[in-house]
C-alpha cells in the first residue's frame, strides 16, 4: 500500500514530525511504500541544516534525511510556506536575492501541486499536525 | 492522471489566530487545477472563517475573506457548513458572506456555494470522500 | 490594583478562559485578545460562563480582534468593553501584574 | 470498512475529541495519539463521553506515547485497545480512508 | 541586582506533545541562579508534567521528567498543584512523582516540594506575584 | 511604566509575534518604555533575515527590526531555542561547524538568563504565545 504523509508542526515545538517519523519507519517496516513526505506550514522547518539540537535528543533533520536516503524518499517542503518562514534552497535564495540558504541535504522545495499529486496518488493520506 | 477522486479540506480553526485557514485556503486554490471532486467542510471553529465584514486593517494581518467568494472561479462550489457549530457560536448564515457560483450547467444562473448540513449530514460528507485534508 | 489576565483562545475550541475565570478574583480584569475575542459574544454556548462569573471581574475585549473576525460590536455580551491597544497597555500598567493564560 | 479517526490534543483542554466522537459513524475507529492519550484513562471527567458514545466505533490509543505520558495501561477505559506504530500503520491500511482530527 | 522579585511560572500544558514543559524547565533551572522567590504552578493539564514512570523510549523524545526531582537542588521548593485538576484528570498525588528537597533551616530534613492546593488557594498564590510567566 | 516583552510563537504561524508588536507600538507611542523583547520557543524563528513573505502581506521580521532601530529596542533571541530550531548568528555559526547563518539585523541571540533579568527589571512582563 501506498502513503502520502503530511507534516503540519515545526520540529521540537510540536510533536508532529517525530509521530510522522515514526509511523514512516513503521509502514516502510512493514513492506509499505511511502510515496512522499510533504512538509506544510511549520512543518517546513524540519528541513533546516542549520538545528543543533542538545546532543543527549533526539536529530530531527539528519533522521528524516538518512531515513530518506535508506529509502529514496520524496522529502518535499512547500515553496509558500517556506519562503515566508526563512527556509530557502540555493536557487531561491540567489532568485531572491538573499546571501544564505539552510535547506537540508535530502529535502527538496517545490509547490503546493505536490501535496494534490501525493493525495491522487496515494492509497491513504495522512496529517500530522496541530 | 486520470484517475478523479474525491477530496475534502476540513477547516475547524478560526482564522488569522493561526494561518491554518489561510494557507487551506492556498492549496484549495492550487489543487482546483487537478481537476478533482472538491469539498470543503466547515465546522467548529472553522465557520468563523466566512463571516462577513472581517476588517484586519488594526491588526496588520492580510485580510483574505474575500477569497471564499473566488472559489466558485476555480469551480470550487461544494462548501458545507454545520449548523449546529454555527448555533453554538451564536451565529446563522446571515452572519456569513453570501458565496455564490455560476452553474454551468443551468445557463450560468447564480446558485449559493453554502451548503447549510447538519452534524450528521457533515459526518455523511466525510465518510464518502477519498482524501480527506485536515487544516 | 490585581491582575490583568490575557486570553487568547476560543472558548468553543479550548478549557483556557474558563480556566481563566476560574482562577480570576474580584478586583481583576479579563481582556480578550486574538481568537479569545469570540468569547466576548453574546448569545453563545459559553457566553453564560463569561457574564455569570461569580467574582467581579472586569471584562475586556481587544477591538481589533473583534474587527478583524467580522464579529459586530453590538454582539458583545453585556458588562464587556471593547480597548484598542493603547488601552491594552493602559490595563497593563494599572494592574499589578499580567498574567497570560496561553 | 470506514475511516480511521486520529486524535492528538488533550480532551480536557481541547474540544476535537468530542467533535470527533460526534462525527464518527459505525465501522469506523478512533485513535488517540501524543497529547490525545488521556483520553484513554478511566476515571477522568471525559471517559464518560468517550465509553458511552452511541456510535460502533472501535477505539485504540498508540501504547508509545502512553507510556511516555506515564499513563499505566491498567488505567485505561474498557473497551480501549492499545497498538504500537505498526499497529497504527495496519489500522490506517485497513480502513478507507484517514481522518486526522487536528 | 539586589532587588528579589516573586516569579511563577505556570504550567498548564502536558508534556511531550509540544515542547513548553521542558523549555519551561529550562527556564527554571537558568532562573533558579538569579536568587529571586521561586514558585511553580501546575494546573490543568499542567499536572501531567509530574506523573511518574514516563517512559519516551518508543516516541523517541528525550525523557525530561527527572528534572522535576533534580529542582530541590537549585532551592526551587515550591511546586503548587492544583487538587481539581488532578481529579479531573482521574489522578491522586500518587501519580505524581516524589519530589523531595532538604531544608537547610531544618537539619537538611527532606520535605515534599509539592504542595497540593485548592483551585481558589491556586487563585491566591497567583495573585501574590510580582512576574508571572506562562507555558 | 518599564515593560518587558516575551514572544512565544512563530511568525506568520500564529498571530503573537504580530499582537506583541502591535502592543509594543501603542507602549512606545504612549510614551512608555520596552525594557526588552525576548524571543523563545518557535519566537525564535520571527529573527530569520531568510523569510520572504508574500508582497501584499505584513514583513514580520522587517518591522521589528525597523522598529528596533527606531527605539534602540534590545531584541533578544534565546540561544538554546534557537540552536533547536535552526536560527543562528555568526559566531555561533562559526563555533559550530554550519556554514551559513540566518539572523536579521536588529536581533542579538543570548542566554535564558536575559529573560529572568528582564522580568527582574520590567515593571510588567506580559507574554505573547499560544
Amino acid at each position: 500500500m501506498k502513503f502520502g504523509i503530511v507534516v503540519s508542526e515545526g520540529p521540537y515545538q510540536h510533536q508532529a514530525s517525530d509521530s510522522a517519523y515514526n509511523f514512516v519507519k513503521a509502514a516502510l517496516a512493514k513492506g509499505h511504500e511511502v510515496s512522499r513526505v510533504f512538509f506544510y506550514h511549520d512543518g517546513v522547518n524540519v528541513g533546516t541544516r542549520l538545528s543543533i539540537p542538545p546532543q543527549d535528543d533526539r536529530q530531527i533533520q539528519e533522521q528524516w534525511t538518512k531515513l530518506g536516503k535508506e529509502h529514496d524518499l520524496d522529502l518535499v517542503i512547500c515553496i509558500a510556506a517556506a519562503q515566508r518562514r526563512g527556509l530557502l534552497d540555493e536557487n531561491e535564495a540567489k532568485r531572491q536575492g538573499k546571501n544564505a540558504d539552510n535547506i537540508a541535504e535530502g529535502f527538496r522545495i517545490s509547490g503546493l501541486g505536490q501535496l494534490i499529486e501525493m493525495g491522487i496518488q496515494a492509497d491513504r493520506t495522512i496529517t500530522f499536525g496541530d | 492522471m486520470s484517475e478523479v477522486k474525491k477530496f475534502l479540506y476540513v477547516n475547524r480553526k478560526a482564522p488569522y489566530g493561526t494561518i491554518y485557514a489561510q494557507e487551506s485556503l492556498e492549496v484549495v486554490l492550487i489543487g482546483a487545477a487537478f481537476d478533482q471532486d472538491v469539498s470543503l467542510a466547515f465546522l467548529d471553529d472553522g465557520v468563523f472563517q466566512l463571516t462577513k465584514g472581517q476588517d484586519t486593517k488594526e491588526i496588520g494581518l492580510k485580510n483574505f475573506s474575500a477569497t471564499y467568494r473566488a472559489l466558485g472561479d476555480y469551480e470550487v462550489t461544494k462548501l458545507y457548513v454545520e449548523k449546529e457549530s454555527l448555533t453554538e457560536r451564536g451565529l446563522t448564515l446571515d452572519d456569513l458572506q453570501n458565496i455564490e457560483y455560476e452553474d454551468e450547467d443551468d445557463d450560468y444562473a447564480e446558485k449559493p456555494s453554502i451548503r447549510l448540513v447538519s452534524r450528521a449530514e457533515m459526518a455523511d460528507v466525510m465518510a464518502d470522500q477519498d482524501v480527506v485534508l485536515s487544516f | 490594583m490585581g491582575t490583568l489576565h490575557t486570553v487568547n483562545k476560543s472558548p468553543f475550541q479550548n478549557q483556557t478562559l474558563l480556566s481563566c475565570l476560574a482562577h480570576a478574583k474580584d478586583g481583576d480584569a479579563i481582556l480578550m485578545i486574538e481568537d479569545g475575542v469570540y468569547g466576548a459574544a453574546s448569545g453563545t454556548s459559553v457566553s453564560e460562563a463569561l457574564t455569570s462569573n461569580g467574582a467581579d471581574v472586569a471584562l475586556y475585549v481587544l477591538g481589533a480582534d473583534l474587527a478583524a473576525r467580522g464579529i459586530d460590536a453590538g454582539r458583545m455580551a453585556d458588562g464587556v468593553t471593547s480597548v484598542d491597544y493603547e488601552g491594552f497597555v493602559d490595563l497593563a500598567a494599572d494592574h499589578d501584574r499580567v498574567q497570560n493564560w496561553l
